[in-house]
């Protein structure tokens, strides 16, 4: 076995090993624990950083063996794996930073780490599945590992939501399993492969396709949070902010609409998918997951609650974005991958620290905050910019290329007026935020104030980390013809996929 | 001839056999149903035993059947006491004409 | 044609399914014990009638073997079985 | 004529037979029905002579229904003793009790029909011939012993280990009983008389097995039966040695003798029990003689359930 | 070297004989015989591999008039389990019991019960098969009952009744097939047997038998009280293994016996029954109240599963597909009989340390021991089916032969009860995460929660992804096995 066939393997590898180690620490080391996540985080962006050049020039990282007669175990690394990968590794490591100093002397940190490694684990993995198989496995990993995070605090609520969470996700696992094993005795591999596997399928077995199609939908939707699937996500949001951050930014509603995009692009196939007229359903579940969810967000005054609904809604646009014939689409979509994924952690990161600094939970709370942490303030300014798409910011690439992509695929007639109106909504339940935090006076005492004024407004490692994404979210924007910058990447990937 | 002493025999021994059995069934309490059994079975029995010895005829068996007898008897006698042992230890079951 | 085996065959399955039905119906402990073995008895019946060859020749010997084994089987399970009842009827119990 | 009388005979012997199976088990008094089984027993042996099955006749009389009986009404001793212990029985003539009938009768003319179709028609007549032409390759000549301690002696030796779990399990539940009273003088003397008769018969029973009907199980039941006696007039030890050492040692001489010769065998190149024919007849005769021994001491064991007249020894039971 | 067949049984009966005679070195023995077994399966297992099923013909009479042994991959792989699971039950009895009375009786009849399973697994001759049955049914009995408490006694003593039953009806499918047929040889049967009355009833009346013994609804009832209230290392041996050796029985006699000649209705009623077990245990399960019983009850669902499977294998013509589901089956035992050995192994531990297993009282308990909670969590997800188990690849052949078959129904039952398993399972593992404070050490009693820990690895990972061999392995050994002969 060569360098190029156990590279993937060492990128799973690399939050693995550190991930288990960790479990076995005892709880008072946190100095040999913070050295593991550090070590792995970089050791991971390493390999990485090389899995990019060498994919960019087209080479081949594969490993497989055989699990059982006709089960194969496959990670295989292509350009939209990378971007995923890509993305996952650099936020966690930017949250593992953020955690540490978020968790300082709080009880079980050997167990949070431990299962924020694998949970970053799985993700890497499901990202770099070769086939729909090995897709799986690691989506219900993905699972397992996250449900001891979102119960971490084990407070009753936490433990309740933890288990409605488990319950949506099991579910969603065994509708998958099922359809993963009724496509594949139909059609006999469940490889991911570019333009689809189904091109030459017996026209009889279209309609039991569609039915395969609504399962894998059902089963990938539970954790991409598309209404009315969706009911888990805001109460998961007991689990500590940078679980939140990373469920909602990285691991658990971007693998779902991660495998969305692969079933569509790579085992149906994109025209196949449209031939079937499977893509229009999917389009119309997306946009009414983005109204709605935004719709639903205006009325939180809870502020996590809020971002929670805004997810809900603004992953949608991946799966519309894979909805739309196209590669113009495709690009809107995929990119928001990442887009998405970065502001939404700022924002995140944001919250965290104003619960953490003030103990500000609710908007109403948030007067005047920007004075009193200026940092935060603007760095959760621009996440939120952007989501509203507010050029130069990364979510307007994204609304842009989908509604270009719209007007190409020739369905711009009612794509046009969703973005249009998810933006305007975007902007309702936002900008009223940053609003009350500049210009409104605070009302005198915060509720629960930690940390006093003065000096740094919060921990470092607390508040680097939304300033770094921050400042990641306009680089994208800005530089997004830069080469290597994620828009250049998903290009890059669209045409692959569209053999142009 | 010795045939038919020994088909004599046998059937005695049969008939003592019922007789007992019929006293077992007939009579009116523990003791005197004992009494049936053992006497009519031991002579019965041993008549049998006589019968047959006749007429295997030799004398390995015949001193088998005589063991078996003895040990009938030896047996009989020991339950046949304990079980009037016991009734007599309970009083009960007596007959009173 | 009702051969030896065959009567005495019939004779162990009637003796067989006669103390089924006891065991499977509620009664104590000690009568289901008896039952099971009645119901062995029959099996053993089945098996030796089968190994009947007729007065002129020898029976087959090997169901012979088995159903002396069988008999030592069935006598250790009710030993086992009794010695199970007489812990439960034990005066000094659960200690 | 003569088969006539033996049809009338079979159909006789087959009707009380059933009687008393019936009645043993439908009485209300367990103790009635309990006797009545004894006397089924007995009769069932009938039966199996008159099958020409007299090994089977030998052991059903001695462990079948005797040491049977013996446990088996030893144990209703208890559960009268024990306090409450009525033997609960619901009222018969339930729906369920309806149904059960129904199914078992379905059961029975399916079984019997089977049974029927496989008397009937059956090509293949079992193993008598193999067994007859392997006869005197087994070293003995009552050719069931040459099934039981050479053809099949793999069974057998599984067999003995049942019964050692068996006595193991009852050991470990050790129950202790009301020891029995101490016989008077006649009991007392016939059991004096008695036991060295029992003793030497088992022995003869031993030896005979290898030509004629007897045999490992039925001495070691007339053993343990010597044992019983014993216990019934009030020999606490049941006449089984009393160093505890020994009594383990002879719970699982047969078992071990049984591997011991299995593996030497396996050690002079042969396989597991697989006896060399100038052997067979004595090793046979010494598996046999270890045999008895296990048997009697597991039997009367089992009739003793573990006690050992120090009771309530919990940390180191009877043996 | 043939003749690790013998020694598989051979070593645990004199390591028994050793603990009969010598109780102060019984805990040692029992380790060393059990390690002993290990090493003879693996012996046997590289045999088989390498050459195909083994014959072993017991005093070197030829099969019919004497007693012959049979292992092929189906068996050999049945009794590597076996031993390994004896290996790490006997490291953690000889714990477990360091204290109490009990090591006495214990470890006896606990090396009795594996030489009655190794015979089991091996036999291939009726009546030495019923031997063996009763062997271990008894056995299994008086370790039920080991802890003379009167729960114990009444679960053993129903436990006794009904296993006598099932045994009585096997012998009675013995005796017409000896009847109809004139041997007791499976191979020798497998040519004679015709569909035919006899046939039928035989197969019939064994089948029902080994049901009550393997405690497949409806005869389960007798199953939960036995293993709830037998001492931890007993009811992991009770479930992982007892109960499976009489599946595999099932298994065997449909495969080589009566599956060559009969077919037809009986598929659909074993499916049926199966399905009623996987979702009644479950559910009993998700309502049990101690952990135990809980775990028992998920047995009963496992051996559902189990049936669920050889009525699809009955279904299937011989070919690939039916190989496969062969495979998948085994993979399934295997990896519930690691799982569900591991998950009481852990149960007694919490046991131990709390004094009771009632699952809402448990809080504090599954967090002062996390290697325990860990093993749990594993045994957990294999006795789900989710990755990485090999329940997982199991449940995948289990539900792509339904579908194969256009089994909707079982296949839809068959996602319900995973979901239903990992209500009851995650029910438990959900008290993990009380904020009771963190225990100072890792590992609390190593002589038992490692070997636990162990179990529940191979259930897992082992399994899960290094199960690859066992395919090849199984198609060589079984397929190509008995039937033809």
């Amino acid at each position: 076995m060569s360098f190029d066939n156990l590279l993937p393997v060492f990128i799973v590898m690399s939050s693995l090993v550190p991930g288990v180690m960790i479990f076995f620490l005892r709880e008072g080391s946190h100095r040999i624990r913070t050295l593991l996540n550090l070590l792995g985080a970089f050791l991971k962006l390493l390999l990485v950083g090389i899995m990019i050049w060498g994919v960019f020039h087209e080479r081949v990282y594969e490993t497989q063996f055989l699990i059982a007669p006709g089960l194969e175990f496959r990670l295989h690394a292509d350009a939209l794996s990378v971007l995923f990968v890509t993305l996952s590794t650099v936020l966690w490591m930017v949250t593992t930073i953020y955690a540490i100093g978020y968790l300082e002397n709080s009880p079980h940190r050997s167990r949070f780490f431990g299962f924020f490694s694998l949970c970053v684990t799985a993700t890497v993995g499901l990202a770099l599945a070769g086939n729909l198989f090995t897709f799986l496995i690691f989506y219900e990993v993905l699972t397992l590992v996250t449900y001891p995070l979102v119960a971490h605090r084990g407070t009753p609520e936490a433990i309740r939501g933890a288990r409605i969470y488990l319950t949506y996700t099991l579910v969603g696992g065994a509708v998958l399993l099922f359809g993963i094993i009724w496509l594949k005795s139909l059609v006999g591999t469940v490889a991911f492969v570019q333009g689809g596997i189904l091109g030459a399928v017996d026209p009889a077995l279209y309609p039991q396709l569609k039915i395969i199609f609504l399962l894998l939908m059902i089963g990938l939707g539970v954790k991409a949070a598309i209404v009315p699937l969706h009911g888990w996500l805001p109460k998961a949001m007991v689990a500590p902010a940078p679980v939140s951050a990373l469920l909602h930014a990285v691991a658990v509603v971007k693998a779902g609409a991660f495998g969305i995009i692969r079933v569509v692009y790579d085992v149906y196939g994109v025209e196949f998918a449209h031939e079937l007229g499977l893509l229009i359903a999917l389009g119309i579940a997306a946009s009414i997951t983005i109204i709605y969810g935004s719709l639903r967000a205006l009325s939180q005054d809870n502020l996590k609650k809020r971002l929670a609904y805004s997810t809900i809604s603004q992953v949608s646009y991946i799966a519309l974005g894979a909805s739309i014939l196209g590669p113009v689409a495709t690009i809107g979509g995929v990119v928001h991958l990442v887009h998405q994924g970065i502001m939404k952690i700022t924002l995140f990161f944001a919250a965290g620290n104003y619960a953490e600094t003030l103990g500000v939970h609710k908007i109403s709370e948030m007067d005047g905050i920007g004075k009193r942490m200026p940092g935060t303030t603007l760095a959760f300014t621009m996440g939120a910019l952007g989501m509203i798409g507010v050029p130069p910011v990364a979510g307007f690439i994204t609304k842009w290329y989908l509604g270009v992509g719209a007007l190409n695929a020739g369905v711009g007639q009612w794509i046009l007026p969703v973005l249009l109106l998810s933006s305007l909504l975007n902007a309702a339940y936002f900008l009223p935020i940053l609003y009350r935090a500049w210009f409104k006076e605070s009302q005198g005492a915060w509720p629960d104030e930690r940390i006093p004024a003065g000096g740094l407004e919060t921990h470092g490692a607390l508040l680097w980390p939304p300033i770094i994404t921050a400042i990641m979210a306009l680089a994208v924007g800005l530089l997004a013809a830069a080469p290597y910058s994620p828009l250049e990447w998903v290009q890059l990937i669209a045409y692959r996929e569209y053999g142009q | 001839m010795a045939e038919y002493i020994a088909m004599a025999l046998i059937t005695t021994g049969l008939i003592f056999f019922i007789a007992g059995s019929i006293g077992l069934l007939r009579l009116p309490d523990l003791y005197t149903r004992l009494h049936a059994l053992t006497k009519a079975d031991n002579v019965g029995l041993g008549m049998i035993v006589l019968g047959l010895a006749i007429i295997s005829g030799d004398l390995i068996t015949t001193f088998k059947l005589l063991l078996v007898w003895l040990f009938v008897l030896a047996s009989s006698a020991a339950s046949a006491h304990l079980i009037a042992q016991r009734a007599r230890r309970r009083e009960r079951g007596l007959w009173k004409p | 044609m009702l051969s030896v085996q065959m009567i005495y065959g019939l004779a162990g399955v009637l003796l067989f399914t006669f103390a089924l039905r006891v065991a499977l119906s509620q009664v104590a402990f000690l009568r289901r014990v008896l039952a099971i073995n009645v119901a062995g008895a029959g099996l053993f019946l089945v098996f030796i009638s089968a190994a009947y060859k007729g007065a002129g020749q020898p029976a087959d010997p090997v169901p012979h073997a088995l159903v002396l084994t069988g008999i030592v089987v069935a006598f250790s399970a009710t030993a086992l079985a009794i010695a199970l009842a007489r812990r439960l009827h034990r005066p000094s119990d659960d200690d | 004529m003569e088969a006539l009388i033996w049809t009338v005979f079979d159909f006789l012997l087959i009707t009380a037979m059933l009687a008393l199976g019936w009645s043993a088990l439908s009485t209300h008094s367990l103790r009635r029905g309990i006797a009545l089984f004894i006397a089924f027993g007995l009769l069932l042996s009938l039966v199996w002579v008159r099958l020409r099955a007299p090994d089977i006749a030998l052991a059903e009389a001695a462990i079948g229904t005797g040491l049977t009986g013996a446990l088996l009404l030893a144990a209703l001793r208890d559960e009268e003793s024990a306090a409450g212990a009525a033997s609960t029985e619901k009222p018969k003539n339930t729906i369920a009790d309806y149904l059960l009938i129904a199914a078992t009768v379905i059961l029975a003319l399916i079984l019997g029909w089977a049974l029927i179709d496989a008397l009937m028609n059956r090509q293949y007549s079992g193993l008598a011939n193999e067994v007859f032409t392997q006869l005197d390759r087994s070293g003995v000549t009552n050719p069931v012993t040459a099934v039981l301690l050479n053809f099949r002696a793999y069974d057998t030796f599984l067999e003995l280990a049942v019964l050692l779990v068996a006595v193991l399990g009852i050991r470990s539940l050790n129950v202790s009983r009301r020891p029995y009273l101490k016989a008077g003088l006649v009991l007392s003397g016939l059991t004096v008389w008695l036991v060295p008769v029992l003793i030497v018969i088992s022995a003869y029973l031993l030896w005979v097995g290898a030509h004629a009907p007897g045999g490992a199980f039925q001495s070691g039941a007339v053993l343990a039966a010597a044992g019983v006696l014993l216990r019934l007039s009030g020999y606490h030890g049941a006449g089984l040695p009393a160093r505890i050492v020994i009594r383990r040692a002879l719970m699982i001489v047969g078992v071990l003798v049984f591997a011991i010769i299995g593996l030497g065998l396996m050690v002079l190149g042969r396989g597991f029990l697989e006896y060399p024919l100038a052997w067979s007849g004595s090793l046979i005769l010494g598996i046999e003689t270890a045999a008895t021994l296990s048997i009697a001491v597991t039997l009367i064991m089992a009739f003793l359930a573990g006690e050992t007249g120090r009771a309530g020894n919990q940390e180191d039971s009877s043996c | 070297m043939i003749d690790a067949l013998i020694w598989v049984i051979l070593i645990p009966l004199l390591g028994g004989l050793v603990a009969v005679l010598f109780p102060r070195i019984a805990g040692i023995t029992g380790i060393l015989s059990t390690a002993g077994m290990v090493f003879a399966c693996l012996v046997l297992i590289k045999l088989v591999a390498d050459s195909g099923p083994q014959v072993y013909l017991v005093g070197g009479w030829s099969a019919g008039l004497g007693i012959s042994l049979y292992a092929d991959g189906l068996s050999s792989l049945f009794l590597l389990m076996t031993a390994m699971i004896a290996l790490a039950v006997s490291i953690y009895a000889s714990s477990y019991f360091r204290q109490s009375h009990l090591r006495l009786h214990y470890w006896p009849l606990w090396l009795l019960l594996l030489s009655a399973l190794s015979a089991l697994l091996l036999a291939s001759d009726l009546f030495n098969i019923y031997v063996t049955l009763e062997l271990l049914g008894i056995s299994a009995v008086a370790l039920t009952a080991l802890d003379g408490k009167r729960p114990a006694v009444e679960a053993a003593v129903r436990y006794l009744v009904l296993g006598l039953l099932g045994s009585l009806g096997f012998l009675a499918g013995v005796a017409l097939l000896y009847a109809a047929y004139g041997s007791l040889d499976l191979a020798t049967l497998a040519t004679r047997i015709q569909p035919g009355a006899a046939s039928w009833a035989a197969a019939a009346l064994m089948t029902a038998g080994l049901m009550i013994k393997t405690a497949l609804f409806p005869m389960h009832f007798w199953l939960p009280p036995a293993h709830a209230n037998a001492p931890a290392p007993v009811s992991a041996a009770l479930s992982a293994l007892v109960v499976k050796a009489a599946f595999y029985l099932v298994l065997r006699l449909w495969l080589d016996l009566f599956g060559v000649s009969l077919s037809g209705g009986v598929s659909t009623l074993i499916g049926l029954l199966g399905a009623a077990a996987v979702l009644w245990g479950s559910w009993c399960a998700l309502q049990a109240e101690r952990l135990k019983v809980l775990a028992a009850y998920s047995t009963v669902a496992q051996i559902g599963y189990l049936f669920i499977f050889l009525a699809l294998i009955l279904e299937m013509p011989v070919g690939i597909p039916r190989d496969e589901a062969i495979a998948g089956l085994m993979l399934m035992a295997l990896s519930h009989g690691f799982a569900k050995s591991a998950f009481f192994l852990s149960t007694g531990i919490i046991q131990q340390r709390q004094g009771h297993d009632r699952i809402k009282e448990l809080a504090g308990a599954v967090q002062g021991m996390p290697v325990t909670t860990f093993t749990l969590a594993l045994a957990g997800i294999a006795l789900i089916g989710l990755p990485i188990s090999g329940a997982f690849l199991g449940k995948w052949q289990l539900i792509d032969g339904a579908l194969y078959l256009h089994d909707w129904l079982l296949a839809l039952v068959v996602l319900a009860g995973s979901l239903l398993a990992s209500a009851y399972i995650f029910r438990v593992l959900g008290q993990a995460f009380g904020n009771s404070p963190y225990p100072t050490k890792v590992l609390s009693i190593g002589m038992q929660e490692i070997p636990a820990m162990v179990l529940a690895l191979i259930a897992t990972l082992v399994l899960g992804l290094a199960s690859g061999p066992i395919w090849p392995f199984l198609e060589v050994t079984v397929m190509s096995g008995r039937a033809g002969m």
